[in-house]
């Protein structure tokens, strides 16, 4: 074996393959060098591996070597074992959703209207859950509170913004939405 | 036929994974094409291997026999004397279907090499073993799709649409029996017409009397006999009384109502 | 978080801390990107590792990705002498291997017809090597089970997914592949 990158390229997928440390003697006989020049490569090597934009760093403990992960890293490598659970949405949640989301700002009358059933309830679970807010309040008699939906409700659908909506099939169903009073 | 073959390929004997093994081990031993076999020879080799095996007393699997039993078919189909093909009739090469077998499993034992030489490579490819990283539950995400959220809007409004036309029908059905009942309002006033007397409305339709229905109806049926000319209506002060006063020549007509439509 | 590069470094911390496989969605979720742009990182990270004098390499399988050290560099890794090394496969293992590889998923019926000879045993092996699983049931009478490759086998042949096995040569004789029943 020649070249001291050669060399490099061996000692890499040595402490690779093995994890644990691995001690300057085994590493030596390994790559067929005396101790010193073994460990002029290793602290050769922990320099390059500090000083290039890697993920991993060489560590000497007690004249052994093993690699592992920046700490500064930590943080992400943590969210390895996040463990997401996902969770869909209820029918009513979604029917609730899909109004306030294609005629934004609505007010609760106007969901009800259309969805023909008291909606306080549902459209509270969407405010808690950040996927619809209050945005102010409609002019009419009794100024009741408009909703539309939140920066949320783009991201866990994948929107970049609310003209990505599919878009209704209007010739499918055209005059109930002209019939639907704005308010 | 004992031959050399016997004891040279004794040891090779249990090797062989089948009939096909076996004959390709022959078609390749001797160089043949395998697009056209020399069947009599090589029936004779597979035969031999049988019969080496048989001494040996190894345990020959069904599938050896049942292929020496298929090429000693093709092998007697081969030396059939050949006759003029009929009309219409292709003349099919006896081999033709081991052939085609042998093909196909010849396929698959090249792609073994391939598939070996490959374990031999990555087999020299060494993972690293997973550090500990404790589990976390992260808070729960929203499994949604912007697909559902549109057939939601969509039924959503299939629905409001439905009860809308329900609405519209009750109203129909309302307008329905309002159009008879205003038929009979005009028929009554025209009754207290005839006699010539002047009317007045309060008397008629009084709201503390009648529903509110009843007496808009009978308004409007004053208004009816009104247009018709069948009657003239008076108020003298805003929100009085108001009068309806028969038209002379009409005070006798039979069918005053025809001029509401008949359902 | 903001170049690739520090991308790249987050992405080699996170393989290397994990050992096993990551997957696609999970690398994604971790540095914050959507998993087309994902998916193009991995593969410029892959080229890098490929194309650098690095002791390990980037290997994808199945959509998910795993450090692992260059098979070339065995003889070296092996001299740690605490590699354990499988066994080989025997020559009828991957000619069924190969049958069940290119034609998945299929029944026993199907590789028996192929190779002539009972694979009742043959079969069981490598099902217990984890190199294939069963994956169903064939909609036929006696609703035969169906066998299909599993990762292990993308992994133990260095497949990154069943579109990188090497086409057979089928334009030899193109009718047969019709011919044969499919149990």
């Amino acid at each position: 074996m020649g070249s001291i990158k050669d060399t490099e390229i061996i000692i890499e997928a040595l402490l690779f393959a093995s994890g644990d440390p691995v001690p300057l003697e085994k590493i030596a006989e390994i790559i067929g060098h005396d101790k010193k020049t073994t460990k002029v490569i290793m602290a050769n090597l922990q320099y390059k591996y500090q000083n290039t934009p890697r993920g991993i760093l060489l560590r000497e403990i007690n004249n052994a070597y093993q690699l592992c992960t920046k700490p500064e890293l930590d943080e992400y490598v943590q969210q390895l074992g996040t463990i997401r659970r996902k969770q869909g949405l209820t029918p009513q949640a979604y029917e609730t959703l899909a109004i306030v989301a294609y005629n934004q700002p609505v007010t609760r009358a106007y969901i009800e209207q259309i969805r023909g059933v008291n909606s306080d309830g549902v459209l509270m679970k969407l405010v808690e859950r950040n996927l619809v807010e209050e945005v102010g309040r409609d002019d009419t008699p009794g100024k009741p509170k408009l909703y539309a939906t939140t920066e949320e409700f783009l991201r866990v659908f994948g929107f970049s913004s609310l003209k990505e909506l599919p878009p209704l099939a209007m010739n499918e169903i055209p005059e109930v939405y002209e019939n639907v009073p704005m308010d | 036929m004992k031959s050399a073959l016997t004891d040279a390929c004794t040891l090779k004997l249990e090797n062989f994974e089948g009939p096909f093994d076996l004959l390709f081990y022959l078609i390749e031993k001797n160089q043949i094409d395998i697009y056209d076999i020399p069947i009599l020879e090589i029936t004779e080799q597979y035969l031999d291997y049988l019969s080496a095996m048989q001494e040996l007393d190894l345990d020959i699997a069904s599938e050896f026999l049942v292929m020496a039993a298929t090429l000693l078919h093709i092998k007697s189909r081969m030396l059939l004397p050949k006759r003029e093909p009929l009309v219409e009739e292709e003349m099919v090469d006896p081999r033709e279907e081991l052939i085609i077998k042998l093909l196909e499993y010849k396929k698959y034992k090249e792609c073994s090499k391939m598939l070996a030489d490959r374990e031999k490579k990555w087999s020299g490819a060494h993972f690293k073993l997973p550090e500990v990283i404790p589990d976390i539950v992260a808070q729960e995400e929203l499994e949604v799709s912007p697909e559902t959220l549109r057939m939601c809007m969509m039924s959503a409004l299939r629905k409001y649409r439905d009860k809308m036309d329900d609405v519209s029908k009750k109203m129909k059905r309302i307008l329905n029996q309002e159009k008879v009942s205003l038929r009979s309002k005009v028929k009554e006033i025209l009754g207290f017409l005839k006699n010539g007397v002047r009317l007045c409305f309060s008397k008629l339709y009084n709201h503390k009397e009648k529903s509110r229905l009843e007496v808009a109806t009978g308004f409007l049926a004053a208004l009816e006999v009104v247009r018709t000319g069948q009657a003239s209506i008076h108020q003298h002060v805003d929100f009085g009384e108001i009068y309806l006063t028969p038209n002379e020549k009409n005070k006798n007509d039979k069918n005053p109502v025809s001029l509401i439509e008949d359902e």
